[in-house]
């Protein structure tokens, strides 16, 4: 189903890329951070505040009528991205960070006992790292780790080793963002079903480059963020089996969330609801929609095409380039197409700018990902992550640009 | 020697010969870190740390007959460099002479362009500590 | 100070006042809901995406280094805006009830003790009573309340009775949501501080009706939704004293709130990045200046006066129509342009349809005050919330439109 | 006895006489919930409310010699003429006329414009509920 697709009309979407930055036009290469957004997306957010905005739910006026029906076609869409059962089974959050928080406060409040187990992997972003370390502080619950090997992969054997009868929670990135490492997730889910454990997925750096389906998976909670989806800041959305989320206690309490409230005590909503509290991020919930539809669009088949063939142009002109200063750091052969690495003696830090001097822009630095900077020895990494709209051209342009630098610093 | 103005001046002037080459700045930069004076690894303490910058920068001010000197260092070259300019301008001079100076040349480089706005906090962080240093041994004088 | 202002110039800012609705000029009323946006709130949005967009903090690049600088300028902003000692105590959150959560889940956590007081009011929005239900619950704590007198409002003496020793904290909201009662909260905090308690203020319904100072109030929390206050969907926003956010433990936890991570520990970053886990609203919080100005721009003391005369207005204008099937809900002479109102024999809810098929919004229902509502021995109320940008012609159309039901159903 | 679709032709030709006057329209339905038989208020049980209604609505079926008959009533006016129109089109019908009925006149009368969303889920609610108690009744005989 892999149809060639046209990358420039692609771009042509982006406002974004017609930046100059430094003189030089943007080349934007920190997608694993955040990506960019669609003209569709960004009228739709416009378009919303221009004509239907309104507070939504339990209202009898048309512009909360058409903004909750907008709202909760979102809802519908997400759904069918995932391919949850159901689209109550889709809870909007602030982002992948307050997913994972929810789930560990409240599933994880719910079933950890002291000496039970939450197992993670050493690769970890911080924000599937702290929560459990804080509800395994206050529940007694010990934390272990999968650990990672020098290419930035986990062994898969030692993985299903860590999963033993303590474990209840395994909760674990897909790919990661640090090193671009696609995690073999559905082996693990199975195993940790075997002994009874749920398994949460942290899918922040997945869900902009394949297909999720949160059924043939059979994960028992997942977080996107809709910024790394082409979509808005401010969102993202935690996906959870309709028992385990019926069971839970809510999170946040407030307006939205209750069913019927008394001075002394209260009853809450029904899913998704329930775990809503407070005037959800409207405008950017039904901006999202577009979003979805990007991607879905353009096909995740035909995007990971792309993005892989960019990633192998990548590693060939790295290794043409004869960069000896560089140092590439995860190289596992299942990646996604992002690439962290070092130049001998400069920090990256000195890089990212020297790199933005000709407009190309990476991140630069821990990633949030202290442990695992610890693990390889050092502080920080220069990445670059591509998404749909970037180029072979964008490539060849860094690549001179690396050149440069190193010659220089020689 | 150059007075703490013709200092200025000759910096102004070999940033304009880069034009809008911001790469050639940067590099200028870094050749003017490499150009310092090693610093005494015993000087590289916490106390020595510039506070706000987001790279590790060390200043320690040695005070010798009126005189003011500086050793610094950084973990990254480009704040090297930028420790360098400063250290250029200010090493042995007077507190009063430091205390009295218009850094106009930041201005006219075009700093907060070349450096954007978080590195430029980190680097009135360093000015304001060498500046701090300059009133201390003044006053203890 | 009192400058009369051009309303037409000022409606000429807000899109969405062309809208049709159901074929007649959208008259929006439900301001209290939500209140709709300025140009130049939506072009900053636009504008932040079509420009800047990147995540922040911590970066090399340039698009970084600038919605960084934009992001905290908003901060800035919102300082002079409630005038706080220090940016630092604005924290951003998702919205009122998200900084009740935290304060709740956080400071409430840390210093109820069983048998303590938490003093609320009878006429608090949902959000601000369910967490304090759920911290209560967990520690122990009593909730009690400051009830509300016939009239919608709260007597200053009744309310100081019940600020006993036990009473360590009191939460409350400044602005009636569903009634419009302005509540006395400077000397409920000043005799709260008297023993010690800590207080909260809801400022949801105040913040784009008056000015706010909160060092002139010395409250020690007050929380302010940005969607309520001409700015974006899922933005709010947690002021708190720097000493009380500083002892506090943090609430959520991933990136950004970190200093130092170990695969055990962590160690948490300064304020106010210690309470704003994970990527956060970029681009609303950008916008979000935009609303501030607005706001500002026109002046605390233009709008106050605009509205208070459009509610006067409102008063005469039912008094005169003789509407004797309508009854009003919150009759306190401290108020904000907010009515509540039923129509004899019928629901609310049918009276909101008929007024949207005039393509008049308002909002019916119980407005997530439960329990005053039951006080009130209602279970919801047609409600009518002004703007700065509504008009006497709007409410004269608004009054024939209630003369034509009140007609009807005779 | 008028069929079905003569009474769903003749709530379609009510209608458009307003042509686009919604106030009118509502006015209409409650109207159309006033006139309705009183409902036995022993039987507005919460087991005869429909769910996903914002507001209550009960709908009590009657099934007598193969006919259905429907008491119903609700809380706010204008759902009550909602559920009028149901009753109005339904009432006293065999249980497969029910289950046949292609009902039409919602798109015709343009229903999902004059309620919203919301509500035609509430009424898209009540109509399911009635097919039920008919597929319910027709099993039993
Ligand atoms: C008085 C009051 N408190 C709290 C809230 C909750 O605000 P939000 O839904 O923006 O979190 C509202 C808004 O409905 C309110 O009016
Ligand atoms: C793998 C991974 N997990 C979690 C996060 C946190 O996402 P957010 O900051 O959107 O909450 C990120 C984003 O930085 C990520 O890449």
């Amino acid at each position: 189903m892999n149809q060639s697709i046209d990358i420039a009309s692609i771009r042509a979407q982006f406002p974004v890329l017609n930046e100059q930055v430094n003189g030089k036009p943007l080349v934007y290469f920190d997608n694993a951070a955040t990506t960019q957004k669609p003209h569709s997306v960004i009228n739709a957010l416009q378009s919303y505040y221009q004509h239907d905005n309104a507070n939504i739910h339990r209202s009898a006026h048309t512009l909360a009528a058409r903004a909750t029906e907008h709202f909760e076609a979102t809802r519908e869409m997400l759904k069918l991205f995932i391919n949850a059962k159901e689209s109550a089974e889709c809870i909007f959050t602030k982002g992948v960070t307050e997913s994972i928080n929810l789930v560990a406060a409240s599933y994880g409040k719910l079933v950890l006992k002291p000496g039970d187990e939450v197992l993670l992997t050493e690769m970890e972003h911080h924000s599937n790292l702290v929560p459990w370390q804080r509800i395994c502080a206050e529940t007694g619950a010990v934390l272990k780790f999968i650990p990672v090997e020098s290419d930035g992969s986990i062994h898969l054997e030692t993985a299903l080793a860590c999963i033993n009868s303590k474990v209840k929670i395994v909760s674990m990135v897909w790919v990661s963002n640090a090193l671009g490492t696609i995690n073999p997730i559905q082996t693990i889910i199975e195993t940790a079903h075997g002994i009874g454990a749920k398994v949460m997925i942290d899918a922040a750096q997945a869900a902009s480059h394949f297909k999720i389906d949160v059924q043939a998976l059979d994960c028992d909670f997942m977080a996107l963020s809709s910024h790394k989806l082409y979509g808005p800041t401010g969102l993202g959305v935690l996906y959870g089996k309709r028992e385990l989320l019926a069971a839970m206690p809510p999170y946040q309490s407030g307006g939205e969330m209750i069913k019927e409230v008394f001075l002394t005590h209260s009853t809450y909503n029904e899913l998704p609801y329930k775990f809503e509290a407070g005037t959800p991020n409207i405008a950017d919930v039904i901006a999202f929609k577009m979003a979805l539809k990007f991607v879905s669009d353009i096909g995740h088949d035909s995007i990971a095409s792309h993005e892989n063939s960019l990633y192998h142009y990548l590693l060939n002109a790295i290794n043409h380039a004869s960069l000896k200063q560089l140092k590439l750091i995860g190289t596992s052969s299942n990646k996604i197409a992002v690439q962290s690495f070092e130049i001998e003696s400069l920090h990256h830090f000195d890089v990212g700018l020297l790199l933005d001097a000709s407009g190309i822009a990476v991140r630069t630095g821990h990633h949030c990902t202290q442990p695992l900077m610890r693990k390889f020895g050092i502080d920080g990494t220069v990445r670059a992550s591509f998404a749909i709209y970037n180029t072979t051209d964008e490539i060849d342009y860094f690549i001179a640009a690396l050149q440069k630098i190193c010659h220089r610093i020689k | 020697m150059k007075t703490i103005n013709e200092i200025q001046d000759e910096i102004v002037a070999d940033f304009s010969l880069f034009e809008d080459d911001m790469e050639s700045k940067l590099f200028y930069l870094m050749d003017l870190g490499k150009k310092l004076e090693p610093m005494d690894s015993a000087h590289q303490t916490p106390e020595f740390l510039i506070k706000g910058c987001m790279s590790k920068v060390w200043v320690y001010p040695i005070f010798v007959d009126g005189i003011l000197h500086f050793e610094v260092d950084s973990n990254t070259e480009i704040t090297k460099g930028l420790v360098a300019l400063l250290v250029k301008i200010w090493n042995n001079r007077t507190p009063s002479e430091i205390l009295n100076t218009d850094l106009y040349f930041i201005a006219q480089i075009g700093m907060g362009n070349m450096i954007g706005s978080q590195r430029s906090n980190g680097f009135a962080g360093m000015i304001q500590q060498m500046k701090l240093y300059a009133t201390a041994f003044q006053s203890h004088n």
